[in-house]
């Protein structure tokens, strides 16, 4: 079973030479940490900044430099700062190659619900609702399973949603999966150590597994 | 040029009366307008529509003027971890308008370019669309947005010289300049307030003709909300 | 009769103080030469200025630095370029206070025609038709008669129109009108020499005259 | 980073099939790309519809491809003063598209903020509003008019970085900045490239995200259409 790391690191593998990438906050955040030192990606932060680098070093910290989860950051040779507008324009223009999103569940049509639980303070959408909408490749990094052992692959969310029809992979704590246009969480790979029967078990959803299903190399 | 100077912040906000729409630049804490916010508290004006991407936090930005109760409602994408701000929302105090980020972002810079609405497909198949109207172009859905209506935007820059030319500096650009553009009014805060010339004309990135008066601000605390280093 | 130049000098008394101003080819260019000093007032350009300073001396013209009308022009202390969307971004939401245009017909509701005549070669109208969709003050200054004498203010345009309803005044080599909302050329001031009567035997729309009009000030 | 840089023109435009939609920007013959036009001429494709605010003159600018018959259509807001244009559209060699000026860079706009559409109040009651959509929003009309849609964007910058951050110099500005964002495909030619972080990040007038292809353009000539001058 993969720990947060491992799902990052997991996810890190389909990040492509030339992509430019939007990170969501959370596990899509720590993949900047697994993308290979030989390929060139650029990172958009939809608070107006493509070319985001790391954390600053102690003392360094720039209060008007920050990410979309507020963190203090830096940028690097050949980044470039924009307004809002512009940022969200560039994502509905899909400029931005792959966004890598948490989610609270994912149903097998695709559609994402992370923004809202009923009954709960909401603290609001932020960009997500515009990158789903836009985006022309959305991976979500997630849990599969809740605390209390149900899975969060469904059949159709039950939670407000995000957008619809709109992810086209899923990376978990169990396995890497696809969501077919007709609909449907197709197994890619298992995590290490875990069964096709365990993942069978912990998607709620329509699970397709088709041959044999190899274990990820990470 | 045309002087759009103005000597404080008390002057710059004298006019804003109790009830009125506000656009408040900023993202998080960072590119806020720190000054204008306080003389805004001072004042003691009521009823406000602050059209915000965040609401500051309880005791920084937007959320000092939650405390004093001077909000009536907020339009925002994202309200963040703010107590006050929980407890007005949970006891029906305040009213609260959460629309995607983008829309919000765009909805600014259609005021600002006088489109009347804007086509977003941000919110389609989720409950931000309903009751709007949507239309398909080349296959996809998108949700008509009209562009705001603020009586007032409140804009932090880096830069300003008396014309009201502004410039940003680093991420706290962000929100800025989209409201800069949409107030009926535009009120601009500086760190620097220079005369006109010092601007390369090439790096202005909100033309003075959007600002209606500018001050030099003072005090500036800028806050870090989430300070993330790396150890040497 | 006033000059081209005549025209300019009586349209430079609606600029006042703190106004921006687009003006465009022909006679609104001259329109500069006449501004008081002692006002501020700065001269929008849709090709992407504002704050359009004079011609530059003699070898110093920067290709770069043009006017729409292409002309080479200099900044002034406190200018801005953008580009040009954002240029018609600022036309179309009213921020600028006053856009000067000549015509080749007005009609007494306000439409203009000024950027086709069937039969000839089309140019194109340019920025035209968005200003006078978008402006809140337009001033058209024009010739009241044709080469063959007739009138150029008419009960409707004859010619292909560039916008409806939006010219608030016109000033010729004969006098001033304001165009009334309910229709009409309303008779404000003659130009020096000029009687009612000639100014009535050039104007084939709705003409109002109350009262004594005083000739006008230049 | 990414790097964007091709070696030349002629690679630049390589891959620029017959019949193509391109948009070129510049206003009049300031800041136009005199390095992918002339590698244009010298590939010799044809039946090129170029979306560009001018056409250029007889012998500069989008003119030289007229010369040459490559252009099948101009979409444009003002053809100026070009007799082979003159001559070809009477002939019924050439279609012409005219535009306002502003609805032509609030399409580009459009096409590169992901917004299908737009309304603009440019062209309401006259011929361009001919066949179109009008709609009425707070007591005015608006046109809807539709986002370009090209399949290369050929634009000039004064500086850009080989990330393809581009950065422009006074008016030569104009319709670039649009363009760039409106390409699919869009190839910046600049008089200065510089290595990646020689350009202030917050000085930047189009990311690079928005840009395919750049190179360091040579040779320019920088034709100026009406020298007007001041004498000392």
């Amino acid at each position: 079973m993969l720990d947060r790391d491992g799902i990052a690191k997991r996810i890190a593998q389909e990040v492509k030479d030339g992509y430019y990438v939007n990170l969501g906050i959370g596990i899509p955040t720590l993949v900047a940490n697994y993308i290979p030192d030989n390929i060139q990606v650029v990172l958009q932060s939809e608070n107006g900044l493509l070319g985001m680098g790391p954390f600053p070093f102690e003392g360094k910290e720039d209060p008007d430099l920050i990410n979309a989860g507020k963190q203090t950051i830096t940028t690097l040779p050949g980044s470039s700062i924009f307004d809002s507008a512009l940022s969200f324009g560039m994502i509905r223009a899909q400029k931005v190659d792959l966004t890598i999103l948490g989610a609270m569940e994912v149903s097998e049509n695709g559609d994402i619900a992370n923004w809202k639980i009923p009954g709960k303070m909401v603290k609001g959408m932020g960009g997500a609702m515009d990158l789903v909408a836009s985006a022309k490749n959305i991976i979500v990094a997630m849990q599969q399973v809740n605390k209390a052992g149900e899975s969060k692959l469904l059949p159709t969310c039950t939670l407000p949603l995000t957008g619809i029809h709109c992810v086209k992979k899923v990376v978990t704590e169990l396995g890497v999966f696809d969501i077919l246009q007709t609909g449907g969480f197709r197994l890619l790979e298992r995590a290490p150590g875990i069964s096709v029967g365990q993942i069978k078990d912990a998607t709620a959803g329509r699970l397709i597994v088709e041959g044999i299903i190899p274990e990820m190399k990470l | 040029m045309i002087n759009k100077v103005v000597s404080s912040a008390d002057q710059a906000v004298a006019d804003i009366p109790d009830g009125a729409i506000l656009m408040l630049g900023g993202f998080g804490l960072c590119g806020i307008p720190e000054n204008c916010i306080a003389a805004l508290i001072k004042k003691g004006i009521k009823d406000l529509t602050c059209i915000s991407n965040n609401a500051g936090v309880d005791d920084f930005g937007i959320g000092l003027m939650l405390k004093t109760r001077q909000v009536k409602k907020m339009i925002s994408s994202y309200v963040g971890e703010n107590a006050e701000f929980e407890r007005q929302l949970l006891n029906g105090e305040l009213e609260v308008d959460l629309i995607p980020q983008g829309t919000l972002a765009t909805r600014c810079m259609a005021a600002g370019y006088g489109m009347p609405a804007i086509f977003t497909p941000a919110g389609i198949g989720t409950e931000i669309a309903q009751g709007k109207e949507i239309r398909n172009f080349h296959g996809k859905n998108y949700l008509l947005e009209m562009a705001f209506d603020a009586d007032f935007a409140l804009v932090k820059a880096w830069k300003g010289d008396t014309a009201g030319n502004l410039i940003y500096h680093s991420t706290a650009r962000n929100f800025n300049p989209v409201m800069a553009m949409a107030g009926k009014i535009t009120i601009a805060e500086v760190e620097h307030l220079v005369e006109v010339g010092e601007l390369d004309p090439d790096h202005i990135h909100t033309p003075g003709i959007y600002v209606n008066r500018i001050f030099q601000g003072d005090n500036y605390e800028k806050r870090i909300e989430n300070r993330t280093v790396n150890k040497r």
